[in-house]
């Protein structure tokens, strides 16, 4: 079964929204947030809610719950839940409403949870506010969701601080505070994007089978079409508040009707992985049994050790590409980091154009930055915010003696090619998008005509049109200026598109190491194999809107 | 069970009965007491502490003169042998009877460190107890103040205590506070500069004579005396309002408003002569190592302006000239006129020019922290720069400027040239205990004049056969320091006391005293 | 935690030396000398030599300072030089009447502050929010004599409610020990409402932000909930904090309030040493109150665990 | 992976700051309340009817009376020309403390925080100095130094250092961990050139608001110097020492504190006010929306 196909045109409507105008009434100019949009829900189904920041899907959350921030206000419309208009009830009813009839789960676990109060008394809670049952009952009611949403060893995680679970086990505990008092709706805002990949996998089927089991009404918030692909039943489609376009979901992915939906669609990297390229041989970069090993010091008892990155060797030709992939924790930006000899490795090679810079001193190093750059992930804090892109882009060709003219007709050169206008030197990051700094931060690496580019998750905080265009951003520039790429993800098909070579990392260790096509068609080990399992709608081939061609998975060895 | 019970609640009650009866008089005195040996320092907090627990050989009466009090006396014939009897009934706190070994020790002990026990000591062939009741002192030639400075009231008056304590080396305090005066010191009470507490002195025996400044019977009439010390005088006067305590020794007189048409409460001067204030210059080093310049400085101040701004009310001061003080046997105001009037700026002006003064500043030490010496150094430098002077009015705390004012040192290095200072008039009513007029250069007072001829009159008053005779080079005296700037004399003032009307029969001596006065309950 | 309080106490030995350093050599590079102050007016130079020597403060510094730390590390503070009483002994007799203080002060700040920085939290941007930042901007704004005296004015002159100084220890009834010391704690109090009211604003507007905030209000939480059970336990660690460097803050306030006051704490006990450079209680009282400070600061750090399960030492 | 936090530009809020249009009512009311004592202060050598140490014991402690508009001190002096030109001391007091500690606060902080040899060592003296109870130090400095202006702005300055320094090396640690910090090591910049370039500007907006509130303190600690006898002296005016001066007459002559404690609280209001006004605008964790 590719998609789910059940239909429930006869089931009873649990929540519908009409018109629903959401604006900003202090602002000048009252702008709209939600323009009138129209979205159902009916029992049992699952309805994905898809679009990209700024959308305006988590303020459609919020206003059902009735959640809105103050300086948001639901301006026209109807909200009705099983018939009942939820628009005009008071604050009190609607507290009554909440995780009773209709409960919510967050993207963020490590945040959404109290972090001071026990997760047992959390479930404990909700059964406190919204009924008078016995404690007694309350607690066997909480230990029996916590047992349906599969948490291991209850009796200790009953007891627990948020703090002591791990990401998934806290994205469970939400699902059991939403679902302990077997609401009408659930909703589900981003639950999975913090979680990796094979966390979100089991928590994408948790939600399933706990939707099979109560019958509940999930609306499914998400701008990950690989998730939509896996559950819905049904989608919507938001751009700019509004729903260009909603249906089942194998009609939409199969015929997309909107413009938007196409593009958006286009965008998602494919799986499948790029034409290998001719092997190169000229080596530029050559990393050699890289050890890094944080802690064990502590003056009056031993430290924990972590050894964040094991043995890792490999070897990078001239204007090719290394993908680094891993979840988190994996080691894999230890291993960038060391490279850019950000930190300092604990032991190994780092041979750049035949230099070994892993033990040279900061004096020593210098001469060897500029052909050793990075760019990070987070496009917001990787330029100063205080300094025009002008003086980001020049900071380091004056560093090394480029006299200032020069390097600001290259600054200058350099906004064309990443596809930013001339003005866009005299002006701060802040007037930027994400995308748009991102660019900006490429361009500062380049400026200093590197042979190695670290880029560090680099594409991960866009949204998928703009992580496209970065893509091909890279992918020029290497072509142009032969650059080599260490290329640092979680996300497997981003690694696909731009990767000739992958490495595989878990828990320090380099688990599988070759060509983006071998590993990633045939992955030769469990944990890649399971990477590439959990990657949600991996079987779907959204930029043709069709499956992929079947690839014959080696079978465990 | 039942009776035991009984027999407590009834205990308790009682002793809640007796504590209820007890009188307890509390004070807020001008100061907190620290130092409690009264022969290592002049400060008054501490004379007037030993005043509370020590008794003393004879002391002073109203008109000056010495009356017997732990002892009557008699003088031979040739002025040189001095015989002193205790009297019956004289006991230590501890019980221990006085004898007059305690005395002889404790007379040696202060004799060292006393200005005029020094001269006594100087002119003594013996001094000796012949039995448990008969000191003998012999000197090696006549001595006419003899039984003033053995009864005078400042700085150090000779405090008996018992012997074992009196060998105590005179440069370091004593630990053991037992004396056998009408009032014990409670030591476990004891808080330095915050409270000091005394009980009355069951077994004292008072004299028969009705009590007259120190001299005769110190009848204690309260249970327990409680000295508080209060840094904020305005907390003290809310204080007595309330009914919280019983009597201010030292009243701003700014504050006296607060109390007035308050019908529980007396204002008054406990005794006439009160404090004088005076200027006191640097002789080592220029500009005040001339004597014309000092003339100016002298003729640049009027007494008034420094006594307003620091006491405000003109019956609380009084303008007077007399280094001796007004209303003592020797006070003259020759040659004050200008302190006393004004008019002397134009005179100071000319004095200045005539000496050539060169607009070197004069440093003048002003301490903060001490209310009675903070405001005159303000009013004192605006004077001295009307005339022409160059001031520098350095402000610092009392302990600096004790510091200081002890370095010979030149004042841009230093050293210092003018501070004001205070005595009580009793204390300088006498041109021998006077010390201002120690002008024997570094071993004067700070200022440090070299002055003999202030020496020379000092031993013509010594020998003076009668009190004419002494008022006669009294008034010589005061001529002479006057002309030679010795010291300005600012003016007399009085702190008048404020107690709760219930508080009576206060004697009105310069050291405040707590026996013979009542307290109404 | 054992462990971890071994090496914070171990730390803090460091920092009290340099203290013990520190305040030494200042005291010693003083001007003033205890010596004139113990001999009085009428003291000759000879006489002060005399005493000087009596006391030992003619030896060289670093023979007073290992003198004095030997001393100290015996556990004996030394003796007054002004009266002979050992330090010891003079501040067990005052510490009380200032710790007793310390911790009304506390105690009524925290009542009063806490609930007044949730609420200006919680109504943010309202007349509630703009009263109470108005109320705490003025607490640090009046010198605190000035409000000391305007209450004296006001509740014991005027209203008659209070005693206008004095203070009576706590042994002798509550109520008699209220009567005395509620008017120094609420002049007192006013700044550290102010220090107190301030941060809870902040942290509790920072933790209503907070993901975990929205989770309870979409549960159906009422407001009180909320704001009490969920926001105020999470803003609690900044608070502590507060409270702890507000130590500082408060000492300084001892000093003057005993003084309008007239309560026998060690706040004056201080300020009179100086003023009379009486070196062993000076360097006492500093040495104490910094070891206080640091103290009430672990003992804080130490509570963090309570409030926040996440930190464990 | 997570949406983008809001832009967290730090120099765009405090060039906000600065302009006074976006600062809410109470804030704009402050900043002319401020404006109008400082230019009294500045302008108090022609504006003040007498020279403020012109006295005439004489005629003290009278109340409003002719030619002085609040009444004479206790040295009949005229009260309205020293309030007037005491505020000039005070808030050179209060600017010179800010200014100085702030600057020694920084580079000391730098030090600490971006060398960690250096950094143990400075934050135990900084642990000791903080230990000690600033009033007690400062009496104790102004006793050492003799209370002249410049001793009691030392005094003041030196307890404020360590909590500067705090902050400094806080937000250097935090920005040093910053990705732009981390690329301009990646592009060759030198230590020194990102601590002055990168890192100094970071503790810029922080180090406003806690300067105005080491200028609104210095001016009370000042007045609690003088309050405990160790301020500057009487023939130098501050609101502090005439304050303290006055309060022996609180219960005759309360305008002798009441003046000028309500110049020196006004002042101090306004700046605290105009502080926590730009800490508002500079942190960007209270511009955070709900939800």
């Amino acid at each position: 079964m590719l998609f789910k196909t059940r239909n429930f045109d006869g089931a009873p409507v649990a929540l519908q929204a009409r018109n629903l105008t959401v604006s900003l009434p202090e602002t000048p100019g009252n702008p709209q947030v939600l323009k009138g949009i129209d979205v159902t829900i009916r029992q049992g189904e699952t309805v994905c809610l898809v679009g990209e920041s700024g959308s305006g899907k988590s303020v459609t959350s919020l206003a059902i719950m009735g959640l809105l921030p103050q300086a948001l206000k639901v301006a026209t419309g109807s909200i009705t839940l099983q018939g009942q208009d939820l628009l005009p009830l008071s604050q009190a009813q609607m507290r009554q409403l909440r995780a009773a009839r209709v409960a919510m789960i967050f993207q963020e676990p490590m945040t959404a949870l109290n972090p001071v109060l026990r997760v047992g008394d959390q479930i404990m809670e909700v059964m406190e506010l919204h009924t008078d049952l016995p404690v007694a009952e309350r607690r066997a009611r909480a230990r029996a969701i916590m047992e349906q949403v599969h948490l291991p060893d209850v009796d200790r995680i009953f007891r627990s601080y948020p703090h002591q679970l791990s990401g998934g086990q806290r994205q469970r505990i939400m699902i059991a505070m939403a679902l302990v008092l077997e609401p009408v709706l659930l909703i589900a805002d981003e639950p999975t994007t913090a979680l990796d990949v094979t966390t979100q996998k089991q928590i994408l089927s948790l939600i399933d089978e706990l939707q099979q089991k109560h019958g509940t009404a999930v609306l499914f918030i998400t701008h990950d079409m690989g998730v939509v692909a896996e559950i819905a039943d049904t989608v919507y489609v938001m751009k700019h508040g509004e729903i260009v376009e909603h249906g089942p979901i194998e009609t939409l992915l199969r015929q997309p009707r909107a413009e938007y939906t196409r593009k958006l669609l286009s965008a998602v990297p494919s799986l499948s992985p790029r034409a290998a390229r001719a092997v190169a041989d000229n080596t530029v970069l050559r990393v050699e049994s890289l050890n890094k090993i944080y802690g064990g010091g502590g003056i009056l008892k031993k430290l924990p050790q972590a050894h964040a990155a094991k043995d890792v060797t490999f070897t990078l030709p001239r204007g090719r590409t290394l993908g680094i992939v891993g979840e988190s924790g994996s080691g894999k930006s230890t291993v960038a980091r060391c490279i850019m000899r950000l930190i300092d490795p604990t032991s190994g090679r780092i041979m750049l154009d035949g230099t070994d810079i892993a033990d040279l001193s900061r004096r020593a190093l210098r001469p060897h930055r500029q052909k050793l750059q990075v760019v990070f992930q987070d496009p917001m804090r990787s330029l100063n915010p205080r300094w025009t892109i002008a003086e980001s882009l020049i900071e380091g060709p004056l560093n090394y003696g480029t006299p200032r003219r020069e390097a600001l007709a290259e600054a200058a050169r350099l906004m064309g090619v990443v596809g930013l206008p001339q003005d866009a030197l005299a002006r701060y990051p802040h007037q930027f998008s994400g995308g748009q700094r991102q660019r900006i931060a490429i361009a500062r690496a380049v400026m200093m005509r590197p042979d190695v580019l670290v880029a560090d998750e680099a594409v991960s905080a866009l949204d998928v049109s703009v992580q496209a265009q970065v893509l091909d951003l890279l992918d020029q520039l290497q072509r142009d200026l032969g650059i080599a790429i260490v290329f640092i993800t979680h996300d497997l098909r981003v690694a696909a598109q731009i990767c000739d070579e992958v490495i595989v990392m878990q828990r320090g260790a380099v688990v599988e190491h070759g060509p983006a096509d071998r590993v990633l068609s045939t992955p030769a080990h469990s944990y890649t194999r399971a990477l590439i399992d959990a990657a949600p709608g991996r079987f779907w081939d959204f930029h043709n809107f069709r499956e992929l061609p079947k690839v014959n998975h080696a079978e465990p060895a | 069970m039942f009776n035991r019970l009984t027999a407590t609640l009834l205990a308790s009650t009682m002793l809640a009965g007796t504590a209820w009866a007890e009188t307890t008089v509390k004070a807020v005195m001008h100061s907190g007491l620290r130092v409690l040996d009264p022969v290592i320092t002049t400060a008054h907090i501490t004379r007037n502490h030993a005043y509370m627990i020590y008794d003393v050989l004879i002391a002073q009466d109203s008109q000056y003169q010495p009356q017997p009090q732990m002892a009557d006396w008699t003088v031979s014939d040739d002025q040189l042998t001095y015989t002193f009897t205790l009297r019956d009934g004289l006991t230590f706190h501890d019980g221990a009877p006085v004898t007059a070994a305690d005395a002889v020790a404790s007379l040696k002990r202060w004799g060292q460190k006393d200005a005029g026990g020094q001269v006594i000591m100087d002119r003594t062939a013996s001094l000796e107890a012949t039995d448990d009741k008969t000191i003998t002192w012999t000197l090696t030639e006549p001595f006419v103040p003899m039984l003033d400075i053995l009864s005078k009231q400042s700085a150090l008056p000779p405090f008996i205590m018992p012997a074992r304590v009196a060998e105590t080396s005179a440069d370091e305090a004593i630990t053991d506070y037992t004396g056998s005066g009408p009032f014990r010191f409670v030591e476990a009470e004891f808080q330095p500069g915050l409270t000091v507490v005394y009980e009355k002195f069951d077994e004292y025996v008072p004299r028969d004579e009705p009590a007259d400044w120190m001299a005769g019977g110190k009848v204690v009439n309260v249970d327990r005396v409680e000295w508080v010390n209060m840094p904020d005088i305005q907390t003290a006067v809310n204080a007595l309002s309330g009914g919280e305590i019983d009597y201010i020794e030292q009243m701003q007189v700014d504050l006296l408003a607060l109390l007035e048409g308050d019908p529980n409460i007396v204002v008054e001067k406990r005794e006439p002569t009160g404090m004088q204030t005076m200027v006191r210059m640097n002789f080592l080093h220029p500009p005040f190592d001339n004597q014309q310049i000092r003339q100016a400085a002298l003729k640049a101040i009027q007494q008034e302006p420094v006594l307003a701004a620091m006491v405000g009310n003109p019956e609380y001061y009084q303008v007077c000239g007399a280094i001796m003080g007004c209303g003592t046997p020797l006070g003259s105001e020759v040659g004050t006129e200008t302190l006393t009037q004004g008019g002397g700026v134009d005179e100071a002006k000319a004095l200045l020019q005539e000496a050539g003064y060169d607009g070197t500043p004069v440093v003048l030490m002003a301490p903060t922290d001490m209310v009675a010496l903070a405001t005159q150094p303000v009013v004192v430098s605006q004077a001295l720069r009307e005339a022409g002077f160059q001031v520098d009015l350095q402000p610092m705390d009392w302990q600096t400027l004790v510091t200081r004012r002890a370095s010979q040192a030149a004042p841009a290095e230093g050293g210092w040239n003018i501070f004001i200072t205070n005595w009580m008039v009793p204390e300088i009513s006498n041109p021998i205990s006077n010390p201002m007029l120690n002008g024997r250069g570094d071993d004067a007072w700070f200022g440090w004049p070299t002055d003999e001829r202030v020496e020379e009159l000092k031993e013509n008053f010594i020998d003076a056969a009668d009190a004419n005779a002494q008022k006669a080079v009294a008034e010589e005296i005061q001529a002479h320091a006057i002309d030679n700037g010795l010291l300005i004399p600012l003016g007399q003032y009085t702190l008048p006391q404020a107690r709760r009307a219930g508080i009576t029969d206060m004697i009105n001596s310069p050291v405040p005293v707590f026996w013979n006065l009542q307290k109404a309950e | 935690m054992l462990g971890y309080i071994l090496r914070r106490i171990l730390a803090v030995i460091p920092v009290m030396l340099l203290v013990a350093v520190f305040v030494f050599l200042l005291l010693r590079l003083t001007p003033g000398d205890p010596a004139a102050i113990i001999a009085g007016d009428m003291a000759t130079p000879a006489q002060l030599e005399r005493i000087r020597e009596a006391m030992g403060l003619n030896q060289p510094l670093h023979i007073q300072f290992v003198t004095w730390l030997g001393q100290l590390l015996r556990g004996d503070l030394g003796v007054s030089l002004i009266s002979n009483t050992p330090v010891a002994s003079m501040i067990a007799d005052r510490i009380g009447p200032t710790f007793a203080i310390a911790i009304l002060t506390i105690l009524m700040s925290v009542a009063m502050a806490v609930p007044m920085g949730v609420l200006a939290a919680w109504k943010h941007r309202s007349g509630a929010d703009y009263a109470v930042m108005t109320f705490s901007v003025l607490g640090f704004s009046v010198p605190v004599f000035v409000i000391g005296y305007i209450f004296i004015l006001i509740f014991s002159l005027k209203l008659g409610w209070f005693p206008v100084q004095g203070y009576t220890p706590i042994s002798r009834g509550l109520g008699a020990f209220l009567s005395n010391a509620f008017l120094p704690a609420l002049t007192l109090s006013t700044i550290y409402i102010a220090l107190i009211a301030r941060m809870t604003r902040a942290n509790m507007l920072e933790v209503l932000g907070e993901d975990y905030i929205r989770t309870a209000r979409a549960k159906g939480a009422p407001e009180r909930t909320v704001l009490f059970r969920h926001a105020l336990k999470n803003a609690a660690v900044p608070i502590l904090t507060v409270i702890g460097t507000g130590f500082a803050l408060l000492i300084g306030g001892v000093v003057v309030t005993e003084t309008v006051f007239n309560i026998p704490g060690i706040g004056r006990l201080t300020v009179d040493a100086i003023l009379a450079r009486d070196y062993p209680v000076i360097q006492a009282m500093i040495l104490l109150t910094s070891f206080l400070y640091v103290l009430v600061n672990l003992l804080i750090d130490l509570s963090y665990s309570f409030f926040d399960p996440r930190i464990r030492y | 992976m997570s949406p983008v936090p809001p832009p967290t530009s730090a120099m765009q809020p405090v060039l906000r700051a600065l302009r006074l249009p976006q600062f809410g009512w109470g804030s704009k009311i402050a900043a002319l309340v401020l404006a109008v004592i400082v230019v009294l202060t500045l302008l108090a050598q022609w504006i003040a009817p007498h020279d403020p140490l012109a006295m005439n014991p004489l005629a003290r402690l009278k109340g409003p009376i002719e030619g002085h508009p609040l009444g004479t001190d206790n040295f009949g002096r005229d009260i309205f020309s020293r309030v007037l030109i005491g505020g000039q001391l005070s808030l050179i007091i209060g600017i010179a403390t800010a200014v100085v500690s702030v600057l020694i606060g920084l580079v000391i902080g730098m030090v600490a925080g971006f060398f960690r040899t250096a950094d143990a060592i400075i934050m135990r003296m900084m642990d000791a100095l903080m230990a000690i109870p600033s009033i007690l130090l400062a009496i104790a400095l102004v006793a050492l130094n003799g209370p002249s202006v410049g001793s009691v702005i030392a005094a003041i300055t030196i307890p404020e250092i360590p909590r500067v320094v705090r902050l400094v090396r806080a937000v250097v640690l935090a920005a040093r961990e910053e990705p732009y910090v981390e690329a301009a090591i990646a592009l060759g910049t030198s230590m020194p050139k990102i601590l002055v370039r990168h890192l100094v500007p970071n503790t810029l907006a922080p180090l406003i608001v806690q300067g105005t509130y080491i200028l609104a303190s210095a001016i009370l600690t000042e007045a609690i110097l003088s309050f405990l006898g160790a301020g500057v002296s009487t023939e130098t005016p501050t609101w502090g020492n005439i304050m303290a001066e006055g309060r022996m007459f609180f219960r005759i002559k309360p305008e002798l504190i009441l003046y000028p404690g309500l110049a020196l609280s006004l002042c101090i209001l306004s700046i605290n006010l105009l502080g926590d006004a730009a800490r508002d605008m500079l942190d960007p964790r209270l511009k955070k929306r709900a939800g």
